[in-house]
């Protein structure tokens, strides 16, 4: 019956906005950044700790619908110990996926976002978590924000 | 010289919520994600009647050209037709003049060219600006703006409860001697309260305060009378009561039309132009700088038409019973949190379904064919004091039915169980 | 999703003035005052060919919602009809990114914008602003506002001779270093004249002057590009270029957009609304306060489809063809007074007739079922330079043909005869 | 062929509108009132000469169409003699009837104003002076315009 539904809200997905991961504070984050969704007013900040190039540890923390939980939670999973490169590259493909259906098959976990191109209002749920997230490895201070 | 607008209004009238009055809305008759539309977003626009659409294509099909300084037929009839709008306008909110009421894009630039023409000139340093803690951005960001040119300072009147209402004993404290205006919404967006406008403009006009009306989820919700309410100024948009987009009224007292300098400079809205001074031109054309939306007056006026066609009246009942009757079926689901007044509440319903966000509720409801809004409502600030950072709400009109309403319910149920696996 | 807009562009178009292209337009074809309409006031508004009514219809019928907030079918359709209408329009004009083009009423209100909003960060007491000789009220009063506001002085460079040009020698003298801004207009809507606008902007730019480009007559008349114009800002109305009224834009280069305050404040501009603070969205939603007009974008959209369909070009050469037949013919008369260039001339014709008023001459023209203008244009300065108080005016555009410009004729020489009986 | 037109633009008022009447400024005039016309442009300024409540003296100058310059040249003609009282009930059977085209009839030379309310856009032509002379004896010294 809610075909596109199930594709949108996988299992996985409520898992993971049900009992986020890695949704605290991070004690001794040396890189913080916050990302603002004006259509919803959600909030996200996520909270890293790096060495030289290298994740070594990632959480955050903030309000949000299941997608955007499900992306940061999913997100702090899939970055931990990457090296910002990785991260930046990541970033271009889930931004790909989400908005076009396509490349889900070598993006593991990931995968169970790319529904998500169906319900074009929701794509920036998923996105806005790695858009702060890239924002903070590139040392931007301004919180940013869906809608650039 | 023709009529320009929809024609005469109709003697036999549809009755609200009536499959005869449904079909007058082409758009609801339209399948959406597999599922009949079901359209409860109204608090952020309405639909359009048959009669508004085909008054745009008349125009354009047969008296379209510029106002006011012509002399040709097309240009005669254009001028009338826009004037005509102007005084339909006038007798709609019961204004004394038809130079009382100023066209602009809507509510939000209406407020805005108060704000800026009306108060930089009256609005000095150390006043007091009184809004109230259940306004929409258009009613605080032109007022923060406008406290931040002159050095004026903020204030709000609280909603008092749980059940979204504003104290009156509260307003009596807040309307000190340093308030210049008090501006406030008729009708609440998101919580559906409906605010004793008279009152407060009673209480305003006996301190000499200027009072503004926002009246953007009231105007084509009942009737609305100017003169009863004796408020200052009245902000409205034609797209929330069945009119185009692109056009919307601000009704100001003439006294203080007349005290306020122009907002935009332009065409029409001056009597002389020299290369170092202008004079401007009467009322309302002061207000009106370069080609107005022609095209949307007159809609506006078939909308108008149409509304008083139904009967303002009966929409205000139907539209009241609607909210009534989802608000009580929303209150027997379980985990359900309901914002807003328990009675007397506007055609509108905000909530909360257990820990569902907004949007993913909005989401699913959208597969099954029902248009409703989560989020903020454009009213951050209410928000905020309510603890939420978004809500879902259904709005409702007149060609929303009972039926809707109950299909609503199952479908909430239904979002329940599908986010609760 | 569906599109919310008119369609694909049209493989085979009609050619300009002939049959098949003027059967586009419904409104010609009627009977004025006992004769077949010729309209010739294009300059003031220009008609609607039948696929633009068409896009309002099909917009209002089926995809009608407000934008931007909502997540639900009919909005996502809304949204994404409103963000395609500016991609198109950025593409109209050739600029770098479609968050550079604001969408406004008008022209006029575009103009409002920068010299309210831009103007009062960036133009400081004892700055000059310099206009030139020829500009449309639209294009004076802001500036006058401006500059009484912040205590900067008007200059204002002269038509340099009888014919109607700007000369470029005495523009390197008003570029002083006090000028901040120089705001002019691409084409006179009272001469005719074609200003070199690529060469002012360069100047300009060698000095650090901001450029406003007031594109109200040429946007809808020829190939407009932005980027190599290389202006700061531009302003354009609909409704001079096929599409509805209530809708024009502004193209402001992105740096000096990001370096403007906001101009009304309300809905959608914001980040975040605060009892106390706000923050600003991003470009271009932070000029864009409430609810925009959703359908004149989808039927501008569908105006820019059709002048590309029938060719930009096309519609240049033709129009300058029609303005210097009606030019030869007209200084054929005798007793005529033809202001504005003799050649290289836009598609419009000032003129007066012996001693007959220019509206004594309109109320004839309008009994033969054409429509002329008269007065003074919004050129109040210009007309008292040139010494009159009005003239009358034939524009034309592509629909129009060489047979009305003789009919045209025909009917001044009847006119003539009938002041002098 | 120009049937209405021949009403609009009678011999008289082509006459007066190429040699108006007392067109000229009025010497020692104690009263003087200005009518503009924003949507042309067009000013007609208004000389006269008052004994008490009486029109002893009056002319005009400025610029205006054919209607305008008639309308201000008979108007002189008219008025000249006439008391306040009688100039303002004057006036309210000219608007009438350039409004209605009724009560032509026993307004003599003004009759021939009657076929102006076929032409709503030139109605104000007639008007302006009407409304510039009442403006003028009734003491008010802004120019008045005709958009009131
Ligand atoms: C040169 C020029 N500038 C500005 C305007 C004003 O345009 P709008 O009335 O559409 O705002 C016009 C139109 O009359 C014009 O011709
Ligand atoms: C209470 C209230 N005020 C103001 C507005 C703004 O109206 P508009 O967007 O038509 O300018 C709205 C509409 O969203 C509203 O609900
Ligand atoms: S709805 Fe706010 S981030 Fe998804
Ligand atoms: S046209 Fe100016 S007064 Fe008649």
């Amino acid at each position: 019956m809610f075909d596109d539904l199930n594709d949108l809200y996988q299992q996985v997905i409520l898992d993971h906005s049900r009992s986020p991961r890695n949704f605290r504070e991070l004690e001794g984050a040396n890189c913080t950044a916050q990302g603002h969704n004006p259509l919803c007013g959600d909030n996200v900040t996520l909270y890293l700790i790096m060495e030289g190039d290298t994740i070594r540890e990632i959480s955050f923390q903030g309000s949000g619908c299941a997608i955007s939980k499900a992306s940061a939670s999913i997100l702090t999973e899939s970055l931990k110990g990457r090296s910002k490169q990785e991260a930046e590259a990541l970033f271009a493909r889930v931004h790909d996926m989400v908005t076009t259906g396509k490349g889900g098959s070598e993006m593991g976990k990931l995968a169970v976002f790319a529904g998500v191109y169906k319900f074009p209002a929701r794509v920036k749920c998923a996105i806005l978590p790695w858009h702060a997230v890239l924002s903070a490895i590139e040392g931007r201070s301004e919180p940013v924000s869906t809608e650039s | 010289m023709s009529e320009a607008h929809a024609g005469p209004e109709k003697t036999n009238p549809p009755a609200v919520g009536s499959e005869a009055l449904r079909r007058d809305f082409p758009i609801l008759d339209q399948i959406v994600n597999r599922n009949p539309l079901i359209y409860l977003d109204n608090a952020a626009t309405t639909q359009k009647p048959r009669v508004v659409i085909d008054a745009l294509r008349n125009y354009y099909e047969r008296d379209n050209a510029n106002v006011h300084r012509g002399v040709h037929e097309l240009s005669n009839r254009s001028s009338a037709a826009y004037e005509r709008g102007r005084e339909r306008a006038a007798r709609f909110i019961h204004a004394k003049r038809s130079s009382e009421v100023i066209f602009t894009r809507g509510t939000t630039e209406s407020i805005n060219l108060v704000a800026q023409a009306w108060g930089t000139a009256h609005v000095k340093q150390g006043d007091t600006i009184l809004l109230t803690d259940m306004e929409h951005h258009s009613n605080i960001v032109p007022w923060q703006l406008l406290a931040e040119r002159v050095g004026a300072r903020m204030a709000y009147l609280p909603v008092a409860d749980d059940r979204g209402l504003l104290d009156l004993n509260q307003l009596d404290q807040k309307l000190t001697s340093d308030v210049r205006v008090f501006a406030f919404t008729h009708v609440s967006n998101s919580l559906g309260t409906v605010n004793p406008a008279r009152e407060f403009c009673r209480r305003a006009r006996a301190r000499g305060i200027t009072t503004v009306v926002d009246a953007a989820q009231s105007i084509g919700h009942g009737p609305i009378d100017v003169q009863e309410l004796d408020c200052d100024f009245l902000a409205f948009s034609g797209h929330k009561m069945c009119g185009p987009t692109g056009i919307g009224g601000l009704y100001g007292r003439h006294e203080l039309l007349e005290a306020t300098p122009p907002y935009q400079g332009g065409g029409d809205m001056i009597a002389t132009v020299g290369f170092e001074k202008s004079t401007w031109n009467q009322l309302p054309h002061k207000f009106e700088a370069g080609t107005p939306n022609i095209a949307g007056v007159v809609g506006l006026h078939a909308a108008m038409d149409y509304l008083d066609a139904i009967g303002r009246s009966n929409i205000a009942r139907y539209d009241h019973e609607l909210g009534a009757h989802a608000y009580e079926e929303l209150s027997r689901l379980k985990g359900i949190r309901l914002f807003g007044p328990h009675i007397g509440r506007a055609g509108l319903v905000s909530f909360l379904l257990n820990d569902v966000h907004a949007h993913d509720l909005v989401t699913v409801a959208d597969q099954r064919g029902i248009a409703l809004r989560g989020g903020h409502h454009c009213n951050q600030p209410l928000m905020n004091k309510l603890g939420v950072v978004s809500t879902a709400r259904a709005s409702f009109y007149f060609y929303n039915t009972h039926q809707e309403i109950e299909r609503l319910i199952e479908v909430l149920r239904e979002i329940q169980k599908f986010f609760d696996r």
